[in-house]
């Protein structure tokens, strides 16, 4: 089993580098200068020139990447002017912009991201699971079909749409929350959560009802499994059978899929950050894709990409870690 | 009060099916008194389990209509409410299910799961249920019960999941045990311990015992009585010397007819025309040493180790082994759709195990195979006929009116319709769906066919006449069989020679009548004890030499 | 093009950036408020509520007008704009120096003195050299983003790369003592001091310079020094400097003792932070966000937000642009009828409406300093003139109507994006012109239109000048000289006139700044007749602040209240 | 373009063989709410399809500025209630433009779908190609191609649509463009699903049987199993619509889907996100629109799920075996045990290495 992940694992980061490949070689034939955006339009050519050859920008493409390889494995020295800027492995590079390096863009951006995720991935659970337990336990009667029809519109509505209403009726009418911004927890805990709630919900109120589907049809099957028909027959009541029985199994998927889920959230965000004006790693990689800023757009996509990478591999394990029965091959 | 264990009237349950209702058992009556054992015994679609079922009420919330009286232990299990039902389940009467491995909840270990029905129905704390679990488990013969308690099911052997689930029947001393199809998912020699097993409690706690079987073998040892059910209705009921020894019924005496018996062959084979004169020439298939590996570097395990065995042109070499003796793979090796990782293959003098698939070509429809489940060896999407004719089409043929020719010569030569060109698998019977498979086998005019466990989906009237015509169709074309399978009994029936497989390897090998007549290999010998027998006299014997060669 | 009317997102390229970080000008607050205050409250908190962040907070690295907003709070340098309400806001005073500057006869050596006692954050005494070693370390390519003035003024400039790899210096710069330095240019340049005002001629003593690293805690010559700086300018907080003085400093008020810069905010949030006002927000202020549209409509019937909305006006002119080398637009004939053609109602309208967009007929800005003069060549009311359009047309030989491709960039950042670009191209359909669009991603678009080998024929653009004066406006877009073939170039009509050439060179000469303001409106409206450029508006910076907010000051330098001035109750 | 529909992919499963066409539309037809999804979804292609017809009808067209109907002072917040809604303008004006409302949901609807199915048609097509050449090739191949598949299902992919789309030429026709954009970033979900299910059905006798019976590869591929991988697909491709329908919108709402003046429901969401205080008529609108169409795909391909799916309506079934209630049920094709593509249950080997 170690060794099914370890080929999964190293087989995902390989292609992933393969990206960043792409990414170089996508920028190099994108329109834009690179340098020209940095400095400014009104730089003068030697200017341009000059920072070119600071950004490493006259070198041909596969030298670039090469330096980009190096630095994340061996780390890379720029020139500071007054000194160099040590940048330890891994590193991703420096931005064009602002000379800031990457690294800590992403590590500063990251909680706020982070934030996002997670809460939202708390709220999806709770109300995901519990709906989909309640219409599993409510079998045949009206709550049930109640649900299925408000979990099925759940899935079929943007998260751009929830949010916007969210905004007009709890900030615009009602009042009753602030505008979302982002305060640190360690700053505020309590503006961090008020600050959050609306983001949080609209994420959440869209996954919730597709893991209320996944819960409910996960423990359907798990309840037409075979040892569940051995405790009934052996006289085990319904709710224990549920609780004690077929839980468990039948929330290894939803366990799994959660753990994917908040990788990918890590990069997927991006909705949510731009309407709510959260900056995230969304919001990051959107404007650097406008300045042409290479190194914070790599870096950030290497980022988000190995957090899903990771997160499979988490949710394999989960997985097997739930249902014993599952070999990994 | 009547006071029967068991009194069944008029029972009719139907299950819903699209827009109607399909009635699963008809009007049944029987009843069974405490401290006996009665066999119901039918082919697949008879009903049986459902009676089985129904005797718990487990058919309650699922849409199924029950009509009739089922009492169980003085209650009414038809109109009892959920709290008495449940007081039934697993309390009076309990319920050992087919498949060990699935009947168990994989999550807690086995000795929790035990406890657990046991505080179902006892007020007691969760020290002494677990304790009860221990002693429960340790009763059926679980070595170590203490320890084992705290494993969970896929840590167990299949017989040991087995014992486990009839611990838990025991659990709360019950005076009534269903067992539906107990053996049918294990090894012919556990099959025979699980039966002496539950014979053993059967005699000490005086429990009645409803065993559910489709093989007459299992109830010839382990029951009194004996229910024959068809299309949801009894057929014949008496004691089982009777109904085995004198059946009064037709059915019952073509069921009986058509199990294959190890001791007393049919002959439906033949040996080869000129007889053994041209030994050496006569080799068409020869495995030498052939080995394969399965997994990666660092961790194999070898299926199939070091096999070394002749298939004769004409002759059928029978190919006998438990699960996981590595039989399917040796199969799947000698057509060649599985590459050997060591030895050698030969055809005709030609070694083709380590042929590439371009070189094989020309000689694959040569060797061709029938294979055990019928649902999957059909394409459900095409017609029975284009899968017919794929290897001809395959080898280059293309008019259309040439293929529809042979295609309905070939489903005549199995015994089909040859009008079904157009239908559909679904629309066929196991029987006729292997049939079909066998057709398809013919197809590119093989010269071996491999079978691999060829009738052990069929019931078994079905099964005697796919043997039948395996058999004709060798005898009519000149084929080579191999044919592999579990029963050994099935396996004395078409062979001439036996390989007895184990682990991998083979460990006895010669005719068919000395390998069954005089096993040299005691392996050989354990197998051959624990296949179940008709006649009741002589399965008890039977039982009472197993129980003196293995104690305990 | 250059600046944009707001701060821009920070996408844009670094010059736009820039300027506005100083933002930008006009009539001050109507209401009394302000200034009216008797005697500002000193200390408190104010609380900077922006979208973009105050990144690359470097005096070598920044772009501004007038030295900026935030930035000027710590970086004081040689010259400084005037601190006042509206036109006088225009005026260049001394800041470091003891005045604006001492020109040679020709204007091309200018000579400054330091005023007595300046230090630093740390007391220790600023000197001419610190302000010449600033200036030098502007050259570094590591420090990019600063105006290009210098390498284009200064004497022996133009291939200079820093005192990192060149420590020798520039020779164009002289100390001759710690108070003293000299300044000589390639050519006579009468805007010198406006240029001073730029942060490049911040101290930076040498013996602290960390390179990129010096932006993070930047040394204060200002009233306030950095305390934290997170994020690379998503939060700085800025406190009192001790060794400040204010009888060094007749500009910078000062009031608040901590001054707490927040970015990264959606402007729907700024907007509702600041008309809520709750807690800190009380005492808020932005510099980078205007209106929007529910505020807007709210402060109709809301006295108390009409109240606190501060509207300047920034110099900056949005036109469609041509260029006379792409046929059909050599034509004057076609380019007038366009301008005839141009429904400017719908141009506002998309533009933010007539609350934040003044429909323009000139090139010059609507304010004095530029040489305003109001004229219309080509009156065609506000919602354009199609039928004489369709007549100009028949005369340039397009009886039948015309397709043209109007060039812009994919955001609306700036107002050079897809919303004005669809106003233009429903108001010449009427004219019988079908306009085509071709939205390029906004750095592409930067690129293409600044490019004398890819230039567009037709295309959204922007001016804004980097100091309040109509040479700078002008003369880039018009002067044949500044053609830029290897670099980026602003004059898109290549119009390369020796008349206007030479006009441009006679005002220059003059070095009273009323007399040549008037000049230049002049040749402005002798250049509008031309129809080289389509003016479509002029922007309007309506900004909200926070209910405890005094003593506003908005001049037309910047547009925006000047936070050195701000006090809080 | 979601990253997670992989897993889900297990979800979607085998045919029933007995269930022919006619008893899937039976299942459908039986389904209100499918019956109602697919009534709107045909109202929406009708829509589309006559939007100059109904415009005319109305006597707008999408691009006309009405300045008259904006307040310009107040930025231009249309002039009457409910975002102007007249007898000119049935569904009021756009802020800021005075642009029909009406004309350009009814525009938007074309786009909308247009997008929507020519990006399914992409992903599916590569998915069912990648698909198929990872199940069927040797392990060095299939390990490449489901890498490269995880990392497409990993990838942020709104992020990579939003720079191709900005690195791809302005003259290339947009929509097309989406699809191509949107179809490329999107296949993953698709190419596991066919995978496995071709891992499964290859380990089938009948595909064993097909080999024997001197088949190539290739003959195998097209004949055996492309017809029993087309259920599925079909399944995962009814799944994935709708979201193809979000992730149009979501590219118009980032500003980066198609080009002005050319309405998209995502473009008037996104411009909304400024007016939604001032004119929430503006708002609610697109998002009816949006909000109908996705729900209307999902509670179709829902249905087609069911429908094509026995199991997944089958109620709990207690004691008895399938073989016992009717034969056709026995003859359930295979089952693939998915839940996450790799994962397999130990009991369901087919070799014959199960326990000691």
């Amino acid at each position: 089993m170690t060794g099914y992940l370890t080929r999964r694992f190293l087989g995902m980061v390989a292609v992933l580098f393969a990206l960043t490949a792409v990414i170089y070689a996508v920028f190099y034939v994108a329109p834009g200068d690179p340098a020209q955006l940095a400095c400014g339009l009104k730089c003068s050519p030697v200017q341009v020139h000059q920072l070119r050859g600071q950004l490493g920008l006259d070198e041909p493409v596969y030298l670039q990447y090469a330096h980009f390889l190096k630095g994340l494995f061996a780390g890379r020295d720029f020139s500071a002017g007054a000194g160099v800027l040590h940048c330890d492995a891994p590193c991703l590079g420096i931005s064009y912009r602002t000379n800031e390096q990457v690294t800590d863009m992403i590590l500063n951006r990251l909680p706020v991201t982070a934030s996002l995720a997670l809460g939202a991935m708390v709220i999806w659970l709770l109300l995901g699971i519990g709906s989909g337990l309640l219409s599993v336990l409510r079998r045949g009667r009206l709550t049930e079909r109640l649900l299925t029809s408000l979990t099925l519109a759940g899935t079929a509505v943007p998260v751009f749409i929830i949010g916007l209403l969210l905004l007009l009726l709890f900030c615009a009418y009602l009042q009753w929350l602030p505008f979302p911004t982002y305060v640190g927890l360690s700053q505020d805990p309590q503006q961090w959560f008020w600050g959050l709630l609306l983001p949080w919900t609209s994420l959440a109120l869209l996954e919730s009802a597709k893991y209320a589907r996944l819960t409910r049809s996960s423990m359907l099957e798990t309840l037409a499994e075979d040892h569940i028909r051995t405790f009934r027959a052996y006289g085990v009541s319904e709710r224990r059978l549920v609780t004690r029985h077929a839980l468990r199994g039948a929330l290894a998927p939803v366990i799994a899929l959660s753990a994917l889920d908040l990788g990918t959230m890590f990069g997927s965000a991006v909705l949510t950050e731009t309407l709510f004006g959260l900056p995230g790693l969304g919001k990051l990689i959107v404007s650097s894709v406008n300045i042409l800023d290479l190194p914070v757009v790599v870096g950030v996509t290497l980022v988000t990409g190995f957090s899903v990478v990771l997160a499979n591999a988490v949710a394999d394990v989960l997985y097997a870690a739930a249902d014993r029965r599952v070999v990994l091959t | 009060m009547s006071e029967h264990l068991v009194e069944v009237s008029g029972l009719t349950v139907e299950f819903p099916v699209a827009d109607s209702f399909v009635r699963a058992v008809d009007g049944l009556d029987f009843t069974l008194e405490a401290g006996q054992a009665l066999g119901i015994v039918g082919e697949s679609g008879s009903g049986k389990s459902t009676v089985a079922f129904g005797l718990l009420g487990l058919h309650r919330g699922t849409g199924a209509r029950v009509r009739g009286s089922v009492r169980v232990a003085g209650v009414d299990v038809v109109d009892a409410d959920d709290t008495e039902l449940r007081r039934v389940r697993g309390g009076l009467a309990a319920m050992v299910f087919q498949d060990p491995l699935s009947a168990l909840d994989p999550y807690h270990p086995v000795g929790d799961q035990i406890a657990e029905v046991y505080r179902v129905h006892r007020k007691v704390t969760r020290r002494a249920a677990r304790a009860r679990a221990v002693e429960v488990l340790d009763r059926v013969g679980i070595p170590d019960a203490a320890r084992r308690a705290r494993s969970r099911p896929h840590e167990f052997s299949g017989g040991m999941r087995q014992r486990a689930l009839i611990a838990m029947a025991l659990a709360c001393e019950p005076r009534l045990l269903i067992a539906d199809e107990p053996t049918t998912a294990l090894d012919v020699t556990v099959q025979a311990q699980i039966l002496d097993l539950l014979h053993e409690l059967r005699a000490e706690t005086g429990a009645g015992l409803l065993l559910v079987t489709h093989d007459l073998g299992v109830v010839a040892g382990s029951v009194d009585q004996v229910l024959v059910m068809k299309d949801g209705r009894a057929v014949e009921r008496g004691p089982v010397a009777e109904v085995l020894g004198t059946p009064r019924e037709t059915y019952t005496r073509e069921l009986l007819a058509a199990v294959p018996r190890v001791d007393a062959p049919v002959a439906v084979h033949v040996h080869p025309g000129g007889g053994s004169t041209a030994e050496d020439d006569g080799v068409l298939l020869e495995a030498v040493d052939l080995r394969r590996e399965f997994g990666r570097r660092g961790a194999t395990v070898a299926a199939v180790d070091g096999v070394s065995l002749t298939v004769r042109a004409g002759e059928t070499l029978g190919v006998v082994g438990e699960s996981g003796s590595g039989k399917t793979t040796l199969g799947r090796m000698l057509v060649r759709l599985l590459d050997p990782t060591g030895g050698q293959l030969r055809y005709r003098g030609r070694d083709i195990g380590t042929l590439g698939e371009k070189a094989l070509r020309p000689l694959r429809h040569e060797l061709q195979m029938v294979f055990q489940d019928p649902a999957s060896s059909l394409n459900p999407r095409r017609s029975i006929g284009e899968s017919i004719a794929d290897p001809l089409r395959a080898a280059g043929e293309l008019d259309d009116r040439r293929i529809r020719a042979r295609v309905g010569e070939l489903l005549e030569r199995v015994g089909l319709d040859p009008d079904w060109y157009h239908r559909y698998p679904h629309e066929f019977s196991g029987g006729q769906r292997q049939r079909v498979g066998i057709a398809r086998a013919l197809a590119p005019e093989p010269r071996l066919i491999v079978c691999d466990e060829p009738v052990s989906a069929l019931d078994v009237t079905t099964q005697a006449q796919v043997v039948e015509l395996l058999g004709q169709l060798q005898r009519d074309l000149g084929l080579s069989l191999v044919f592999i399978a579990h029963d050994l009994a099935v396996v004395r029936q078409v062979s001439d020679r036996v390989a007895v497989m184990r682990s991998g390897a083979v460990v006895e090998h010669g005719t068919a009548d000395e390998v069954y007549d005089s096993p040299q290999h005691p392996y050989t010998k354990g197998l051959l004890s624990a296949v179940p027998v008709l006649d009741p006299t002589e399965a008890a014997a039977r039982r009472d030499a197993r129980r003196a060669v293995v104690p305990g | 093009m250059s600046r944009s009317p707001r701060i821009p997102r920070r996408i844009g390229a670094a010059a736009v950036t820039v300027a506005l970080a100083g933002g930008a000008a006009a009539c001050g607050p109507k209401s009394g408020d302000a200034g009216a205050d008797a005697a500002p409250h000193r200390g408190g908190t104010l609380t900077i509520l922006n979208q973009d962040p105050q990144d690359r907070f470097d005096p070598a690295r920044e772009y501004t007008s007038g030295g900026g907003n935030v930035p000027s709070l710590v970086f004081r340098t040689l010259t400084t704009r005037a601190r006042v309400n509206g036109a006088p806001g225009t005026k260049v005073v001394p800041d470091l120096a003891t005045d604006t500057g001492t020109p040679s006869k020709d204007a091309t050596v200018w000579t400054y003195h330091l005023k007595d006692g300046l230090k630093y954050e740390d007391g220790s005494p600023i000197t001419s050299g610190d302000i010449k070693y600033g200036i030098e370390r502007s050259f570094a390519p590591e420090l990019s983003g600063g105006p290009p003035y210098f390498r284009d003024w200064l004497v022996g400039a133009e291939n200079y790369q820093g005192p990192y790899k060149d420590p020798k210096g520039l020779d164009s710069i002289e100390t001759p003592d710690a108070r003293t330095i000299v300044f000589h240019l390639n050519k006579p340049e009468g805007d010198f001091p406006y240029l001073a005002t730029a942060t490049q001629f911040a101290p930076v003593p040498k013996a602290k310079d960390t390179g990129v690293k010096y932006a993070e805690h930047p040394i204060s010559s200002g009233p306030y020094e950095v305390v934290k700086n997170e994020n690379d300018g998503a939060h700085l907080v800025l406190k009192r400097n001790p060794y400040w003085s204010s009888k060094t400093d007749d500009q910078r008020k000062a009031y608040p003792d901590t001054i707490d810069v927040q970015s990264g905010l959606d402007p729907a949030v700024i907007n509702q932070r600041l008309s809520t006002g709750s807690g800190a927000d009380a005492a808020a202020v932005t510099t980078d966000t205007n209106l929007g549209p529910s505020e807007l409509a709210q402060i109709g019937n809301d006295k108390e937000l009409a109240g606190r909305v501060g509207t300047g006006h920034f110099g900056y002119t949005n036109y469609l642009a041509f260029n006379t080398k792409v046929k059909p637009f050599d034509n004057p004939k076609v380019r007038e009828a366009i301008a005839y053609a141009i429904n400017r109602t719908s141009v506002v309208n998309a533009a933010g409406g007539s609350s934040l967009a003044e429909a323009a007929t000139t090139f010059l800005p609507n304010q004095p300093t530029f040489g305003y003069t109001p004229y219309d060549p080509f009156p065609a009311g506000p919602n354009g003139d199609p039928a004489k359009a369709k007549e100009l047309l028949k005369e340039a030989g397009y009886p039948n109507g015309l397709t043209v491709t109007l060039t812009h960039s994919s955001s609306n950042a700036d107002q050079y994006g897809p919303d004005i670009a669809t106003a233009v191209q429903d108001g010449l359909k009427a004219a019988g012109i079908t306009v085509k669009l071709n939205a390029l991603q906004q750095s592409g678009y930067r690129q293409a239109v600044t490019s004398v080998s890819s230039e567009p024929g037709f295309f959204l653009s922007g001016w804004g000048a980097d100091w309040p004066s109509g040479g700078p406006f002008l003369a880039p877009i018009f002067d044949g000289r500044q053609i830029v073939t290897n670099g980026s170039n602003f004059n898109s009509a290549q119009l390369d006139d020796p008349s206007v050439n030479d006009e441009i060179d006679a005002i220059n000469k003059i070095t009273d700044h009323a007399t040549a303001a008037k000049q230049w409106g002049a040749l402005d409206q002798r250049i509008g007749r031309q129809a080289l450029v389509v003016p479509l508006f002029h922007p309007v910076y309506k900004r909200l602040y926070g209910k405890d907010i005094r003593n506003v000051v908005i001049s037309d330098w910047t547009g925006v209240l000047d936070v050195s001035q701000v006090a809080v109750k | 373009m979601s990253g997670t529909a992989g897993l889900l992919a297990g979800e979607t499963a085998q045919v029933s063989p007995a269930a022919g066409a006619s008893q899937v539309w039976r299942r459908l037809r039986s389904r209100r709410a499918a019956l109602a999804g697919a009534i709107v979804l045909a109202a929406l292609v009708v829509i589309a399809l006559t939007a100059p017809l109904l415009t005319a009808i109305e006597g707008q067209d999408p691009t006309t500025y009405h300045d008259t109907l904006v307040n310009s002072a107040s930025g231009g917040v249309p002039i009457g209630s409910f975002g102007g809604v007249s007898a000119d303008h049935w569904l009021g004006v756009e802020p800021g433009t005075g642009r029909d409302v009406f004309a350009r949901l009814v525009y938007g609807a074309q786009i909308s779908l247009l997008v929507a199915v020519g990006s399914t048609v992409v992903q599916v097509l590569i998915g069912v190609v990648v698909g198929l050449t990872a199940g069927l090739g040797n392990r060095f191949l299939d390990q490449l191609l489901s890498s490269t598949t995880d990392v497409m299902l990993a990838l942020p992919s709104l992020v990579f649509a939003i720079a191709l789309m900005a690195v791809v030429p302005s003259g290339f026709p947009r929509p097309v463009l989406l699809m191509l954009v949107i179809g490329l970033l999107g296949w993953g979900g698709t190419a596991r699903v066919v995978r496995a299910q071709t891992l499964t059905l290859k380990e089938l006798n009948y595909v064993a049987a097909a080999r024997l019976g001197g088949s190539s590869r290739w003959r195998i591929a097209r004949r055996e199993l492309l017809p029993s991988i087309a259920a599925p697909v079909i399944t995962y491709a009814a799944l994935l619509l709708p979201t193809n329908v979000v992730s149009e919108a979501g590219l118009s709402f980032l500003g980066v889907g198609v080009k002005p003046p050319t309405s998209s429901w995502g473009q008037m969401l996104s411009s909304a996100t400024t007016w939604f205080r001032a004119d929430p008529a503006y708002v609610l609108l697109p998002a009816l629109m949006l909000f109908a169409t996705t729900l209307a795909f999902t509670v179709v391909g829902d249905a087609v799920r069911t429908a094509l799916d026995p199991r997944a309506a089958s109620r709990i079934k207690v004691g008895t075996k399938g073989a016992d209630v009717s034969d056709a049920r026995a003859a359930t094709g295979p089952q693939a045990a998915t839940v996450a593509a790799p994962v397999r249950r130990a009991g369901a080997n087919a070799d014959n290495r199960g326990e000691a």
